[in-house]
This record gives structure tokens, sequence and C-alpha cells, in this order.
């Protein structure tokens, strides 16, 4: 037992898997709640939590859940190493560690977003912490102006959460949903294409904030084609998601520059990446 | 001032270790380090560096942090008890000290580090000046005053005489505890030897090496400056430098797996290594370079950045010592023009 | 996480009587990823096999462990079970806790911990089981049989009618074996020669059986289905195409003082010699050791004399090199040195002779023609003793613990067939037991005493000494518990048979076990008597073990059997138990080529993706699954862990190291 | 001396990691099993291929995780299944043995032995004398990782 | 040694200028005069900072390694001793033998720094060896050494003035004048001990360690692409000392890997910052080689089969020793 009371920052909370869906092939959502009940720890949107497996180590994840729900929290996690394969094979009831919530949040309650109309842009997994915005988003409607998630994966089999995107956000108050997938499909009746030219082909008019997630090259590629449209990186927001380990800016790994992604990040504006040395 | 004569150090050493474990610089197989101070320990004053810095008394090289216990879905963690141990450093150089001051900018700023946290303010440290440095040191660069170390106490050897001198609450305290064995001292023998050391250091080759404060400012050209190629050509990658060197910091938390319990713990890395915290993913660094210039430019450039102008270095020279190849952050420094004097 | 269903077998009492079954479940049932737990009173029976395949399916089990016996019982059992029910088979552990424990504990207490122990190492391994795939390798559809004996050409003959091609290696010049130098056989007294003759006949007359006499096996390499072996064909120094085995040589070679073999040595042959009447092939081979031409470079009287122009003098040695999907091993047996016997005059006296020279003194084409007579002086012996179990059933270390199996009936025979051909003749014979169990053999024994009125004695023989003409026996009478001593004329003992020398040699070649009495082991004493542990190698006659011919020749049988099991397919399942080689990790030391016996690795300069990721181009191992054997001495060899092995994976291993520990 | 004796008071059971090949010694442990011959229970078997298989670093990780002993059985010298397997498992075994002993460690702790198929008696024979070795020796203090102690 | 130091110049010089290769390996000047170290150089105007003198004792063979990967020419200058590394890591496949020039140099033993720091040397501004003689002038006056009782623990074990490869050599041939040490004799003095008193000499040695790899990354026979001991999947000791049981497997296991490989360069000892005497360990396998399999040198050339990947029908059996228990 703890001897002061006080916990030490590497220390996580005990939380258990109450649900667990199958997203895609290779992407599951695991919903975790406290033991007795209720979310284990508050958070915004764009945060990440450290999910432990016993023996293996930590890995970060994004939440993907909305800060408004009250009982719970959810991680859409993709299945690629050791620690993920242990995620992918429990099973609900299964108790994990966890400790959180770290890094910095998208600036939701501030007016670089709020009243904004919003372009969300995501490719593959990396809608699971633009999922957790625009859930909060959709919370508070009336806070934000226009949605538009341009949502990219390589098949209609690997769009995660299909049914929310298909069915739920876009019947929300000016909110619109935009699918692509990367090579034709049988059944597949919308946009085929890589995300980068479905953004010029959508013609987005460069008024409006931009909220881009994805694996690293197409993030490059987007933000290329955002600024050919006419957007600048101040306008961009995105997120550095990798190779954090302590969470809590000490150990030393995930820092680009003197920022620590863990802290500092993981959210960014694209020109503040800019000025960080060219090692990300 | 207070003093103790060598004739009594035995009594001190003996009175210090009842009041806390005693870690005092000591000479074992030639090398002296940082050892607990036992009844018979070859104690060494002399050494102008221990081998290792003395950082392991709050960041130990290993430490379990916590216990997971599984029971068929049920998992349990359980935190190790906080440390809670007094412990006095005894001898530690001015350069050590400043260590101190860089090491808790990282593990007591928020979210504090409870074991770090807890081991310092458990600690109780007693500086020694010095008064024979070394080609290797070059404290003098980061403004700090080897013949005024600081600490809780400050301690000079002079002669056969140890004056005595404290500085903090803390040390004071201590001081009051050993007050049998001090008998009242002058000021004229330190500050002879002070001036003297002065004089000395002056003379020393490193004494005119200066890091320019603006270089944080310059970030982008020191970083793109074509000197690391050549200059992580011939580093080996091992991690000699980071485990000698009192500022260094970078850790990993790893699982030992015993039974149906797992231990956490947390141990030094080097952001030197190839397998830097390595998990699922290799160093994020993944070049010799990429992980050379990391470790340079958080002591010169990233580290000053984030806490006013501190250099992550306190001049101490032990990589100068220890690297099998004779790389240091002042051949990297002078390389890379960040140097005042070049 | 895994779904490991574990099933522990109560094997009826075996296992039952000394592990807590129950316990064992309970305890394995705490393990996390253990998502059932089940015991059954025999898991190879169909139920239990049934109650594995149902837990499979209704409980998505991903890894099985089965505890039960010893993995090389019932392994390939419940890994087929698995197979059927869906499971990769390899994704299947046995924990034996038959044989390791219940069998050598006897406390339930310590029996059960251990059951419990040998679980949680078959579980920690299974854990990191992956599933594998076996490959396929061709089938060479051509047997070889190593012995040219009785068992060698049952099993040459029976291949080859069913359509398969068979090379038969013997080692002496003519096929025949040891039955060629019987008289008659028990317990139906037909002339052995009269019935093996038409066999000898056959094979060498089947267009699918090659002979290769006076060869041997010079090397062996490859697998079941590939096996490549070298038989060295020895010089005859005679053209087998052109010689029509007149024996017009034989009759004239000037050489005529080398011990005859054949005989047993009783008599002399010629340097260049027939090996008997009825050898196949009938071609004379030149013993260049005694050949005056080959010794002293004149002569050559032979080469004069044939009219075939068939003598060759030049000839050298041949290597042949051959591919075989099987091979049979039917190296026969040869009696054992009486060096350490002293009491019993062999060697000493002429009239003490063995069975073997025994049967040649009795048969027609004998030195005697089959006039029995004594060595020493050509009269007829009017007392004979028969000496049983000489260097059998023998625990001072001079001979054989275990029992030759033969001697009892062809002891018989002989003391039946002397008082048949010599009724005047007095036949005592000295036993340790009579062991009758055969078709007809009880009877058999029972007639040679109370029709052909054989003394049999049941005592020892300790010792024989030469007086005069005669020989003194003394023995000791078990039944009247007295010691006795008789006359004779002739002693014959019984001696023991063992495996041919060449059996260890063999055995090395081929990666074939022998026990310690160099008879080849068998895969399992029960189940898999004429298959030897190594895949595609199978044994045939007594070089498994002593026997009679119709042992032999059924064993024979069954070899050819199993032999055309291999040849009736195209292709093999390979072990999917083989070496790889993690490319990325690999840096090209070769340290694994250099330890590998097979020959399956090798460097290859190749573009890899390196540990940052990126692609380089460096030397790495390869390893040639289809000749991989799965031994694991890359492994070791290798610094780096990039070499690994398929189903006993570093991490597999240590993962039961540290469940053990 | 006195440290066996207090040993052999407290009833102390020595573990024992035995390798074992497949194709003898495994099978020779079987067949001391088919021949009810008897060793102690504390003994516990890992089956490899070969006893080239067993790198000298599972051995040091029995030892590392508590083992008291380990004992690596094979086929004999010239009678191995893959030919020359066990040939560089005496060199491997050998030199591990030679430095295990430099490095201060009870000599005897390791043990390697050649058992055949057929040899379910020298098996035995050899596990209970393995043991007797251990228990004479003690516990395995000096390699092993204090964080295992159960 | 300055006259060897103008050859090794005009040598790299006329490498560069004539394209023959790419790049050279050499040794740069430090902070101090004891201090050199390794250094690629690219083109002949960087060649004015090339040094050779008596505190040049790495070994650059490992260096070649990132460049004949990328297929580029390389020039290395090789000490004799050096020359044995590069042999072992051609063997290795590390270095492709037909993209390096070897130029061997002739040594006449390197200084030990820490022999003359050992005597309480401090403060040191400048160093000059002339001949026997070595005069340290520091900033608390002048001290001298004799050369012969200064030397490097391992070039007092040199194994000669020969080169094991070299496509070209520098300068005549020197000899290390000094009282030679056998290396087996450390060795034989530990083996003559008990086992108890083996025991708590290691245990002492090896609780020094703190887990740099100094040893490993500066080995020319550690050279794998990624360590075992970097492989989370191998699970053997981990990267920090836990204890001291796991101390000594790092070392064992390490001493094992390098076992028939281990060219005796004693660089692992040398770059030891705690100062464990490494070679004690690397040497005992080295013996027990020579002693069971037949002398055998690691090194000596680049083709012959290392004694652990290697047997013989009658080698001899690991049975306890005479000595063990029973």
């Amino acid at each position: 037992m703890c001897n002061c009371g006080s916990k030490d920052v590497l220390t996580p909370q005990i939380g258990v898997v109450t649900e667990i869906r199958t997203e895609t092939s290779d992407v599951k959502t695991f919903r975790i709640e406290k033991p007795e009940g209720g979310k284990v720890f508050d958070f915004m949107p764009g945060q990440c939590a450290m999910l432990s497996a016993p023996g293996m180590g930590e890995a970060i994840f994004s939440i993907t859940s909305s800060p408004t729900t009250k009982d719970y929290m959810e991680f859409s996690i993709k299945r690629c190493g050791e620690i993920t394969e242990y995620l992918h094979a429990i099973e609900v009831g299964q108790q994990i560690a966890i400790r959180g919530p770290y890094g910095k949040s998208f600036p939701v309650t501030t007016e670089a977003l709020k009243h904004k109309d919003l372009i969300f842009i995501a490719g593959g997994i990396g809608l699971a912490p633009l999922h957790s915005v625009i859930d909060y988003m959709l919370a508070n409607r009336d806070d934000y102006g226009s949605i538009d998630v341009v949502y990219g994966a390589r098949s209609k089999e690997d769009f995660v959460d299909y049914k929310e995107l298909s069915e739920v956000w876009p019947k929300e108050k000016n909110t619109k949903v935009h699918l692509t997938i990367d090579k034709a499909q049988e059944g597949w009746t919308g946009n085929v294409g890589f995300v980068p030219q479905f953004l010029k082909d959508l013609k987005f008019t460069p008024d409006k904030t931009v909220l881009l997630c994805g694996p690293p090259i197409m993030i490059k590629l987007c933000l290329a084609a955002l600024i050919e449209m006419g957007f600048a990186k101040t306008q961009v927001y995105t997120t550095l998601e990798f190779r954090m380990k302590c969470g809590v800016g000490k150990c030393g790994r995930c820092n680009v520059g003197n920022k620590y992604v863990c802290k500092d990040g993981p959210v960014f504006r694209c020109d503040e990446i800019d000025e960080l040395p060219d090692e990300y | 001032m207070l003093k103790i004569n060598k004739a009594k150090w035995a009594e001190l050493f003996a009175a210090l270790s009842a009041q806390g474990t005693l870690y005092l610089p000591a000479e074992v197989d030639g090398k002296v380090d940082f050892t607990v101070w036992q009844d018979g320990t070859e104690v060494n004053l002399q050494a102008t560096q221990t081998a290792k810095s003395i950082k392991n008394v709050f960041f130990p090289q290993i430490e379990n942090l916590l216990d997971f216990k599984t029971d068929g879905l049920k998992l349990s963690v359980e935190q190790r008890m906080l440390p809670e141990e007094d412990t006095i450093a005894f001898g530690v150089r001015g350069c050590d000290v400043c260590s101190f001051e860089v090491l808790d900018k990282v593990f007591l700023k928020e979210p504090v580090d409870a074991f770090y946290k807890a081991r310092r303010e458990h600690c109780t440290i007693v500086s020694l000046a010095c008064s024979a440095p070394d080609e290797t040191c070059f404290c003098d660069t980061f403004a700090i005053d080897a013949t005024n170390p600081g600490g809780d106490v400050t301690t000079w050897l002079v002669g056969d005489d140890l004056f005595w001198q404290a500085n903090t609450d803390k040390g004071k305290e201590l001081t009051e505890k050993i007050q049998a064995l001090l008998a009242e001292g002058d000021e004229a023998g330190v500050n002879a030897q002070q001036k003297a050391t002065k004089e000395i250091m002056a003379k020393l080759p490193l004494a005119d090496f200066k890091i320019d404060p603006k270089i944080p400012a310059e970030q982008e050209k020191v970083f793109n400056s074509a000197i690391w190629k050549q200059l992580s050509d011939s580093c080996l990658s091992c991690c000699a430098c980071t485990y000698v060197c009192p500022t260094c910091h970078c850790y990993d938390v790893r699982d030992f797996e015993i039974d149906n319990k797992v231990e956490r713990f947390r141990c030094w890395d080097s952001c030197m290594c190839k397998d830097f915290t390595k998990m699922a993913a290799v160093n994020p660094r993944v070049s010799r370079l990429e992980r050379f210039r990391q470790r340079y430019m958080h002591k010169l450039v990233y580290f000053p950045e984030n806490n006013e102008g501190t250099f992550a270095c306190v001049g101490c020279g032990r990589c100068l010592q220890k690297c099998p190849v004779s790389l240091n952050i002042v051949k990297v420094a002078k390389a890379l023009g960040v140097a005042k004097d070049v | 996480m895994q779904k490991i269903g574990v099933f522990v077998c109560w094997c009826g009492s075996n296992i039952a009587a000394t592990v807590d079954v129950a316990k064992v479940i309970e305890s394995v049932k705490a393990i996390p990823d253990v998502a059932f737990a089940s015991d059954y009173r025999y898991m190879c029976s169909e139920g239990g096999q049934d109650l594995m395949q149902n837990a499979i399916r209704e409980h998505g089990l991903t890894r099985v462990v089965v505890c039960a016996c010893s993995p090389r019982m019932h392994e390939a059992t419940f890994r087929k079970a698995a197979e059927a029910a869906g499971l990769n088979p390899f994704l299947l552990e046995i924990a034996n806790i038959r044989e390791q424990c219940s069998w050598v504990h006897k406390d339930k207490e310590v029996g059960t911990e251990k059951a419990i122990a040998l679980a949680k190492a078959a579980i920690a391994k299974v854990r990191f089981n992956s599933p594998l795939q076996a490959g396929q390798s061709e089938v060479v559809k051509r047997a070889l049989v190593i012995g040219g004996g009785i068992a060698g050409i049952q099993t040459a003959l029976d291949i080859a009618e069913a359509g398969y091609k068979v090379d038969l290696v013997e080692k002496k010049p003519s096929i025949g074996g040891r039955m060629s130098q019987l008289d008659k056989t028990f317990p139906t007294l037909d002339c052995s020669a009269c019935i093996l003759t038409p066999k000898m006949v056959d094979v060498a007359a089947h267009p699918n059986v090659t002979i290769y006499t006076y060869s041997e096996i010079e090397k062996v390499s490859g697998y079941v289905g590939q096996f490549e072996v070298d038989i060295r064909k020895r010089a005859r120094s005679v053209k087998a195409d052109l010689c029509t085995g007149c024996g017009v040589c034989q009759d004239k070679c000037p050489s005529k003082k080398t011990p005859n073999e054949f005989n047993q040595g009783l008599d002399n042959r010629s340097a260049i010699y027939i090996t008997f009447a009825q050898a196949v092939p009938k071609v004379p081979v030149i013993d260049r050791e005694h050949c005056l031409k080959f010794q002293t470079g004149k002569c050559g009287i032979c080469e004069k004399v044939c009219p075939s122009k068939a003598i060759d003098y030049t000839q050298e040695d041949e290597i042949i090199t051959q591919k075989y999907g099987a091979i049979v091993l039917a190296t026969g047996f040869e009696t054992i040195d009486l060096t350490k016997f002293g009491e019993y005059q062999y060697g000493k006296s002429k009239d003490v002779i063995t069975s073997l020279e025994f049967e040649r003194l009795t048969n027609a084409a004998g030195p005697t023609e089959g006039h029995l007579q004594r060595m020493s002086d050509g009269k007829q012996p009017k007392h004979i003793v028969f000496v049983s179990c000489v260097g059998s059933r023998d625990v001072s270390g001079r001979g054989k613990e275990y029992c030759s199996k033969i001697c009892c009936m062809y002891t018989a025979k002989q003391a039946m067939l002397t008082r048949e051909k010599y009724p005047d003749t007095d036949v005592t014979v000295f036993y340790i037991d009579v062991r009758t169990p055969g078709k007809g053999f009880d009877e058999f024994y029972r007639r040679a005493v109370e029709e052909y009125n054989v003394h049999y004695i049941k005592g020892q023989v300790g010792k024989i000494l030469e007086q005069g003409d005669h020989l003194l026996v003394y023995a000791s009478d078990a039944l009247s518990n007295s010691h006795i001593s008789l006359e004779a004329d002739m002693v014959v003992l019984a001696t023991a048979i063992q495996p041919s020398q060449d059996a260890k040699k063999l055995a090395t070649m081929l990666t074939a076990s022998i026990d310690n009495n160099n008879f080849f082991t068998e895969a399992h004493a029960k189940l898999r008597p004429v298959e030897s542990p190594t895949a595609g190698v199978f044994l045939s006659g007594v070089c498994q073990g002593p026997k009679d011919v119709p042992e032999t020749v059924s064993q024979a049988g069954a070899a050819a059997v199993k032999v055309l099991g291999i040849l009736s397919k195209d292709t093999l399942a390979t072990n999917p138990c083989v070496a790889s080689c993690n490319e990325r990790i690999c840096s090209g030391c070769l340290a694994c080529e250099n330890v590998c016996p097979y020959g399956a690795i090798g460097g290859e300069e190749k573009t890899v993706i390196n540990l940052n990721g990126k692609r380089e181009q460096r030397v790495v191992s390869v390893v040639n699954e289809a000749l991989c054997q799965g031994c694991g001495a890359c492994t070791v060899a290798c610094p780096c862990g990039a070499m690994d092995l398929n189903g006993f994976s570093n991490k597999q291993i240590t993962a039961e190291v540290d469940a053990i520990c | 001396m006195l440290e066996s004796e207090a040993c052999e008071n407290t009833n102390y059971n020595p573990l024992i990691v035995a390798f074992c090949c497949n194709w003898c010694s495994y099978a020779g442990a079987d067949g001391a099993g088919t021949a009810r011959k008897s060793y102690p229970a504390n003994i516990k078997i890992i089956k490899v291929p070969c006893s080239c298989r067993v790198n000298p670093l599972f051995v040091l990780r029995a030892f590392l995780r508590g083992a008291d002993g380990v004992i690596l059985c094979g086929c004999h010298p010239g009678d191995c299944h893959y030919t020359s397997g066990n040939y560089y498992t005496r060199r491997r075994m050998k030199l591990l043995m030679s430095t295990l002993s430099y490095l201060g460690i009870e000599d005897g702790r390791m043990r390697v032995e050649w058992v055949s198929a057929a040899e379910g008696n020298k098996f035995s024979e050899t596990m209970n004398s393995f043991a007797e070795t251990i228990k004479s020796l003690g516990e395995n203090v000096k390699l092993r990782d204090l964080r295992c102690k159960k | 040694m300055q006259k060897i130091a103008e050859l090794i110049k005009k040598e790299a010089e006329s490498l560069l200028k004539e394209n023959k290769v790419t790049a050279v390996w050499a040794w740069q000047p430090g902070e101090f005069y004891y201090d050199n170290s390794p250094v690629c150089f690219t083109a002949p105007e960087q060649l004015d900072k090339l040094v050779y003198n008596e505190f040049c004792p790495s070994n650059l063979g490992k260096y070649l390694m990132a460049g004949s990967k990328k297929n580029e020419t390389m020039a290395v200058f090789a000490k004799p001793c050096d020359t044995y590394g590069i042999n072992q890591l051609i063997k290795d496949h590390r270095i492709k033998r037909e993209l390096i020039t070897v130029i061997g140099i002739p040594c006449s033993g390197m200084i030990d720094i820490k022999k003359i720091k050992n005597q309480g040397v401090k403060g040191i501004i400048s160093v000059s060896v002339s001949g026997d003689d070595v005069i340290v002038t520091t900033a608390y006056g002048d001290k001298n050494f004799k050369k012969s009782e200064v030397l490097l623990a391992k070039c007092m074990s040199c194994k000669g003035s020969d080169y094991m490869i070299a496509d070209k050599e520098l300068g005549e041939k020197m000899e290390v004048k000094c009282q030679k040490l056998n290396p087996e004799d450390g060795v034989k003095k530990l083996e003559a001990m008990t086992s108890q008193e083996r025991f708590a000499f290691w245990q002492q040695e090896l609780s020094k360690c703190i887990r740099c790899n100094a040893c490993r990354d500066i080995c020319p026979a550690c050279s794998c692409e990624q360590c075992i001991f970097d492989n989370q999947e191998a699970a053997v000791a981990g990267k920090a000392s836990a204890n001291t049981a796991e101390e000594q497997m790092f070392h064992i296991i390490r001493a094992y890997h390098v076992a028939g490989r281990c060219v005796g360069c004693g660089e692992c000892a040398r770059v030891c910052p705690q100062g464990i005497q490494l070679g004690l360990l690397n040497t005992k396998f080295a013996k027990d080689i020579n002693e069971f399999y037949g002398k055998y040198q690691p090194g000596a050339d680049d083709d012959s089969k290392a004694p652990l990947v290697d047997y013989k029908f009658d080698d001899v059996e690991p049975t306890i020793s005479a000595k063990g228990v029973r």
C-alpha cells in the first residue's frame, strides 16, 4: 500500500472492460469503466491514456469516446504489436490497468474552434482521436459551426464505427460525412480514391478550421493539398501520436525538440510543428 | 565556521551514519565511488571525481514501482512503498550538487515523481569543495563555484581539517546532531584554498571553454549542422556517458514476470541506445546520428529552452574520462561552434 | 490471451492411482487463459477425443494441452483429433504425466504436484505455439534393403511384387544369409535349402529387384522419401556378365588353404570361390588377400582356364549413388565369440563345436557331405552332449543377458535328427529351461524326448575336459541336485546369437538407434515393432531381436508393407518443425551454416528490411525447409537469436523453464 | 558437510530441470517409467528435439529462475539422431560448465549425461544420483535472481 | 611515432586524392594530448586533423561495418593487434573484404592514461613522449614516467608486430618493449583459488557493472545486427542490472557468445568505465578452447571454422571436474 497517500505518476488505476466491439478485421473498440462503475477519470477530446498489458508493458492510446459520456470511456485499437495483440485477445470482464489522461486536448473550449466551421479529416484508425472531438461537439452542437467529416479507409470493411458514420452523424444538424475508399469495391457506391484528392474534389472553402489525423504520410499529403486549396497552417490541427513512453514528460523518449509529445502534444497546430526540428 | 580534524573523522562518519544511510566517496579496487559507509570503508576525499555520479541516491538505476497480481479476470495494482529512509550524501562536489537542480527540474516538475521526491526530501547533502581540479573539469563553464559547492552543508578539506558550514535548515539540523564533534574554525585557510584552487583552474586546458548562452535560439542551425555526421560516425552508441552523467535522466519502464505476479520497474535508459525504451517500436531516433544529436541537443538546447537557460550539463567531466572513444560534450560543443572561444 | 483447453487423462488407474486428477483440473483452471479443463478415463479413446473436439468447437479453444501418456505414444493421435475439430494440429502439446510422472512416483501428493507442474509447463509452452503447416517432399519410388538373408529377400520380393523398384545389398558374395547354412528347419524339418533356394532365384530374377552382392553401404544422407545412399560395390575380379558359373576356376585355383566361411571354417576353400552351390549370383569372387596373383603377381591360372574370359584382375571398387524413398535394415546375426568361455574347451578341442558348425556338419553340402563325424579323427561320435544357453541369459557379463530364442528348438531338432539318422548314438541335452512357445514347438520337443529318447537334463555344464579321445563333461543335475560327469565324443554348444557387427556402423549412418546389445530399436516395442524411430527406416529379421525363420519372414513382409505405405505416396508431409531465420535480425555470420548437419542453411545476399524499417542489402541465412530436419543446432550457434526452431522456439522453451522453476 | 546435513534435516527438495532429447533420453525417461524405475519428483523434464537445441541461455535461465540443478541428456556421442548434434552440445556444455565453475558456481550443479532410448535404468540411476549431488550442494543461491525467490 | 603519423597522412591523402576510397578511418586529437578519437575522413583537406601517437588504442575495424553495407570503399589504418579484429569481422560477413583497404601501421605500444592518473596525476596540460620517457606537464607541476611502465594492459600482452591482414604496410615494424604479461596468468591465478574465493571475486567485479554496454559496443566480435540483450523476444537478461545474478548472466552470455570469436584485443576491459577485469572472462574461454580443442587464435585468418561450430569425435566429455563434489 502506498504509504503517503500520494500515488506515483506512473501508478495506474484499475478499470474493467465492459464491452468489446469488433470494428474491422484489425480494429476493436473497448469500453472501460471503473470496477465499481463510472468513468475511470475525466479527460478532454484528443487526450490519451496509457493501457497496461501486465508482463509486457504499456502503450498509449487516444481516447475515442466523448468526454461528455459520463459512465465510461472507449478506445478503438488497431492490432499492430505485442500489447495490442494482448488487448485484442481479452474478454469482457477482464480488468485492465489504465493511467491518464495525458497530453493536451484539441482546443474545443477556446475560440480556436468554437463557432468555427470545421473539417475533420481522418484516415484509418486516425478517426479514433477525432471521434472523441466530434462526439463532444455534437453534444454541444450550438457552440460550433458546420461540421464536415472526411474519412478514408482501405476498403469498406476498414471503416471504424461505420454505423455511426453512416447513420448517426449525417442526421445531426449541419453535419456531413464524406467517405472514400482506396480501391473500387463491389457494393460501394461512394467515392473511390485517396483522401488528399478527395479533399480537393470536395472543394472546401479555405475559411474553415481543420482537424487532421491519420498515418504520417497521409497527414503530409493532406496538408499539402490543404495549402494548395488556400488553407494556412494555423488553421490545421493534427496529432503526433507516437513514441510516448512514460506519458509524463520525463523519460526522454517522445520529445521532438524541446516539446514532449506526451505533455505538450499530442495535439499540435501545424505551424507549431514547423518550428520543431525535423525529427518526427 | 566549524571544523573537524582528520583524527575524528571516523567518529564523524559514525555519527552521521547514525542519522541516516551515509553515502560518501570510497575507494574499492582503486576506483572511487559513492558507497554506503560502514565501519572499515576506505573513505577517499582526495579524488576530484567519483567514477559514477551520485544521482542513483535519488534516481536508482533500477527501482520497483508497483506489482500487478492477476486472478482470473481480476487485476490488482499495488504501488511499492515510497522510500522513507533518511540519507546523507557526503562529499558531493559542486558539479554534482548542481546536477540535483537539473534533476529536480525534471522529476519535481508537475506531475511530480513521487519516488524521486521522497528520496530527495529524505536526503541531506553535505558538499565538499574542490581543491585540486582536474583537466577534465569545466564546471566554471556553467558558473558553478567548485570552491563553494553549496548543498545543505558545505565542507572544505584544508590540510588535515575538514571545515563545516551549514547552509540550510536541513544542514543546520544535521550539524546540531553532531555538534559535539565539531570545533570552531576560522575561515582564513578556506579562503586561501579557494583562491589557490581558482588559480589552478585558470591554468587548466578547459579554463576558457564557454558555451554560448544564446544557442537555444539557434536551434535550427545547430540541429541541421553537418558536423553531427562526422561526430556521430565514431560514436559506439553505448551508454557509458549517460550512465556516468549526473544529469542524464532518461528511463524505461519494464515488467518482470514471475508466476502470476508482475513487477513493474523503472530503470535507467539511454537515448543513445538503439533499443531505448523499446517496446513495440524501436527507438524513434533510428540512426546513430539522430540519437547522438538528441543527447547533445537535449543538454545544450532543449533543456535550457524549457528551463530558463539552465544547461543539462554541470561540467563534471565524467564523459571526458569515460567515453571509450573520447567523444564528449566539450568536443561536440566546440565542433558545433557553440563554444565561445572558437 | 489464448483460450486454452486442458484435458487430463486417467489412463484407467495408470495415472489416476498416483495423480489426483481432480486437483490437477482445479489448479489449471486458475491459470488466466485456461478456458476449459476436463478429465476423462481414457483420453485416447473415441470418447476422450470427442470430448476434446467438442470443447474445441464449443469453447473456441485456441490451444490444447493433453495431460496423458508420453507424446511418443499419442501425440499424433491427439493432434489428428484436434485437426479434425478445426484446430491446427501444432497448437496442441502433451504433458507427459504417465511415463514421467505417475509411473515413477508412488506418493499421490507428490505425483499430483508434479503433474500440475508438468501441466503448467505445457500450458506455458502452448501459449507460444504457432500454427504450422506441413510442407511436402517428393517420394523417390525405390526402396533399399540392406542384408540379403531370408529377411531381406522376403522384404525385397514383397516390395517388388507390389510393383516398386528395390535394391538388395548384401555384403557377402552371395545372397542367402544364415538360412542357407542351415540343414533342416524346425519344427517341420523341411530342408532349408529346398525352401530358400527358390526364393533366392525368384528375387534374382525379379525385374524390379537389383541385387548388389559383395557390396556395402558407404554413406547415407537425406530423409524419408529422399534418402541418398552410396553403395560400395567391391571388386569381384570376375565379370559377372560373362561368367557362366561353371566352377573351373575354383577347381584349378592353386590356393586352397583359406578357411571356408560358409562352412564355419570347418574346411578350406580356394582363393577364387563360389560361396556355395546354390549361390546367387553364381559368380565366383577372388579373395585378393589369399590369391597368389594379387599377393605375388604370379599365377593367373583362373584367367587362363576361364572359358568365358570373365576374370578381370583390374576391376576396382565401384561407388553407386542411388536415391531411395525408404530403407529396410535386414542385417541379421552371427554367433557370439566364445573365447571368454574357456571351460567348454571350444577352440581347443576340435570336438567341441557350435550348433551352427553342427548344421554344416550334418548338411549334405557341408564339409563331410552330411556324415556326422568328429572333426578330430573322422570317427562317428557315439555319445553327443548338447549344451544349451551358451552365452545366452548370461548375467556374468561374458555373454548376453537376453535369450537367443531359437536355441531350444534347434537343439531339439539337432538331437532328434541325430537320433533318427544314427539311432545308436546317445544324445544328452543340458538345459536351464526348455522354451517352446510356438506353433507345434512343444509337440516337437516332446517328440524328441518321448519318441527319440533324447536325454534332457536340467542343469548347467560347468566344465569340459579332454581325456584321451573323449571329452569329460562335468555338470550339475538341478533336479536331483547332484553333480554328474559323463563321457562324450562330441559336444555341441548352442551358442548365443548377436546382431551382425555392421549394425552399429549402419545405425550411425542412418541415425537409427540401437540398444545396448546392438539390436536396432523399434519405434515402439508393441505398436511399431518394424519401424525404427527414424522415419523411413524399417527393420526386418534378427537385426531387431532374436527370431526364428517364420517370424523373420512375417516381419519381413510387415516391413515391406510399411515401405509400400511410403512408396505408394507421391509426396510426404514434411516435418514443419524446421528452423527459420528472422532476416531482420540475422547478421549473416553463418555460424548456423557451419553446424547444420544437413547442409540446409546457406548465406544469401538479400535485400531485407532492417531493424529501423529500412531496406538494406546484406548477407543473411536462408533455411532450405525441405532439407532441414529440425535438430536446432543452428539456433544455439546463432548468437543473436535470429535463428529459431518451429515447435521448439526460444520463447517456448524459455516459457517451459520459467513455468517449472 | 554441515550444510548438506542441514538440508537433509529440513527435507530439502532440490528443483531440477532436465533437458532431454526426443530420440534418446526422452525415450529413455519413458523407458524408466515403463519399467517403474523411480526418481525424485522434483526433476522436471523438458523435451527438446536434440541436445544441441539446448541453448546455454536456457540453462542459465533455469538457474536464474531458481533451479537448483540442471541436467542435460542426449544420445551417446555417435548415436545422434541428427548425426552430429550432440557433438556440438558436448563442446558447448563443456565450456559452459568450465565457466560456471570458474565463476565460483559449485561444480556439479550442472551435468551432461548421454542416455540412450534403451537406458531407462540408467536414466533413473542418473537422476537419482544427480538429485543426491544437488541435495549435498544445497540451494542454488549464487545464480538465482533474487526476484524469483518463492 | 611522429614519422609514422606523417606516412599515414601521406597515404590517406593519396588514397582520397586518387579516389581509391571514399573514406579513410584514422584518429583525430581531442581536448588533451591523450584523448584521440576515431574519425572518418572523406576529403584530403580534413587530414591536417589526423593524428597518430601513443594514445590511439581504438581498433577502427568495426566502423567499417556501416560503410560496407552501403558498398562504400574505405581505407583503414590498423595496428598489428587491430588486424585480428578486422579479420574476424570479415569472417562474420560484417565487412566486405573487397571494399576495404587495410593499411598496416607499426606500433610500439599504447599508453594507459589511467595508469598515470592512478598515480595521483591531475590537471594534465600536456604529455610528451620520446623513446621510453613520458613527461606529463600538469597544473601542479611536471611528472616523469617510463613508457614501458604505463602501457595499456593489452599492449603488455602484445601478440606481435605481424599483420594478419594488410594490403599495404607503412614504416618499419616495431616491438613493444616492456615486461610481457601473459593474459592467461590472471586466469590461472583465479583457477587456483577455491570456488568460494572465485565466487566472491566475481561478485565484487561484476557488481560494479552499470550495463552501459561499452564492452559490447567496442568488441570486434560483437557485431550482431541486434544484440540478443536488445531483443525482447529472446527473453534474456534485461537492460537493467536488477541484481548481481543478472549482471552475471550478461557477462557470461556475452563471453559465451564471443567464445571462439574473441580475438583477445582487450578493448572490453580498457573501455569499461567501471574497470571490470573482463579480460579474465574472455581469456578463460580462450584458454579452455586451446586446452580442450587445440590452439586456436580467432582473427588470425578469415576462413577457419571456429571451435564452437566444429567438433571432433573424441572431444573431451563434459564431466564434472576432479575437484567437484561427490
